[in-house]
């Protein structure tokens, strides 16, 4: 059963990462993923990211489902935030804990693929130099990461 | 119908949700995204591109092909940038 | 400049993932792995890890450069334990800091397939039952695993 | 130069390491190899299928082929089970 968390507040990754392997004696890897702000080399001041509450919980919890049901993972946590965040601070986790490393590695990166295609967030840039801001376009290559998964299914 | 509009697409129409009560011939999303544009300013320039306008029915992704068939809530926006 | 590290004590895979973020600005994705000394079911009571002092390191750290030559990697961290481990300890760690998800993944999955199979380490099985001990067996996975690094590549 | 033994290697040698004095006909890692089985029964049973004898120059992985070229420090193992 994932836990999955939509949230103004930052996240400690760390937490969930031990939540997941603590006590338990099956698990072998735990990877996971935390997604940053960057300034882009300067030019960002801030993201201000909204999301569809309701759907995007439960489309994280799917695309968490679709990971568990393509590889034997033991627990899977997925966190994301929404609101103002600025550079050098956390977005996003995934973390999996499985008994094998090939199996947590694949569900983690499929997470975040599908993640960043599928739940309904976005971002809003607001530039450093008092550029007008403006929504973050989606990203050709995000699509071809999560139509990876489509062919290798 | 309600619907809940996000991001640019919020924007362009002025309102973040509205009660919709299309004609018994809008039967699927692309249907209502054709009768939404036709409605005035703001949604003619929200939905000026229907290619790249997302859309959901009940919080769940929804093709523009897909049926209306008494969902309660439709949402638009564009491709998500999360993560 | 990788930070690599051979220890008896535990280590802290947060304050490692952390401490290549903190205060960048440029880093975007931060992949961390964790793995963990499993109990096999009930059968193993506890693992001991000899391995070659000096090629250990200077192993761990070619590793280390080839990821870096083949992504653009911001911080890699590998740290790989030795002596005895019970189940549910951590036994090693990468986290591999980077502007983009995609080469923060595949960087951290490539250096623990590398390692698994280059880093001079070997595990020795101390059995619940009081079955004879015995030495792990390398695992031709693991091979096939680092071998399609050499395919890609 | 000094030969350095892990794991099984090591447990069946019956030593961790020792100077190695080898002829001169011996010129790779595989020769060094054949010469250790000869030596006794420790190393018989260490070397008997040269094929699961991993070995390193100088810290450094090394095939069966390569030279021992003046190394100061040879190491034979079984694969790595690290990780």
């Amino acid at each position: 059963m994932a836990t999955i968390r939509v949230q103004r507040e930052d996240f400690d990754a760390a937490a969930e990462s031990t939540a997941l392997a603590r006590g338990r004696m099956d698990v072998g890897a735990v990877v996971s993923f935390v997604g940053y702000c960057r300034d882009e080399g300067g030019r960002l001041a801030t993201l201000e990211l909204e999301y569809y509450p309701g759907m995007a919980e439960a489309e994280m919890a799917r695309v968490a489902r679709e990971a568990e049901s393509r590889w034997r993972l033991i627990g899977v946590t997925a966190i994301h935030r929404f609101g103002k965040i600025a550079p050098g601070e956390q977005i996003v986790c995934v973390v999996v804990a499985a008994a094998h490393r090939g199996e947590a590695f694949a569900a983690a990166e499929m997470m975040m693929d599908f993640l960043k295609t599928r739940a309904p967030f976005w971002k809003r840039a607001i530039r450093a130099d008092g550029a007008a801001e403006g929504w973050v376009e989606a990203k050709g290559e995000d699509d071809s990461a999560a139509a990876r998964w489509d062919a290798a299914g | 119908m309600k619907a809940v509009y996000f991001a640019w697409v919020r924007e362009r129409v002025g309102k973040a949700e509205e009660e919709l009560e299309p004609p018994s011939t809008v039967t699927t999303v692309g249907d209502l995204i054709a009768w939404l544009a036709a409605r005035g300013d703001g949604y003619a320039h929200a939905f000026e591109k229907p290619s790249t306008i997302r859309a959901a029915l009940d919080k769940v992704h929804a093709r523009h092909e897909a049926a209306l068939a008494g969902a309660a809530e439709v949402a638009f926006f564009p491709p998500m940038t999360g993560g």
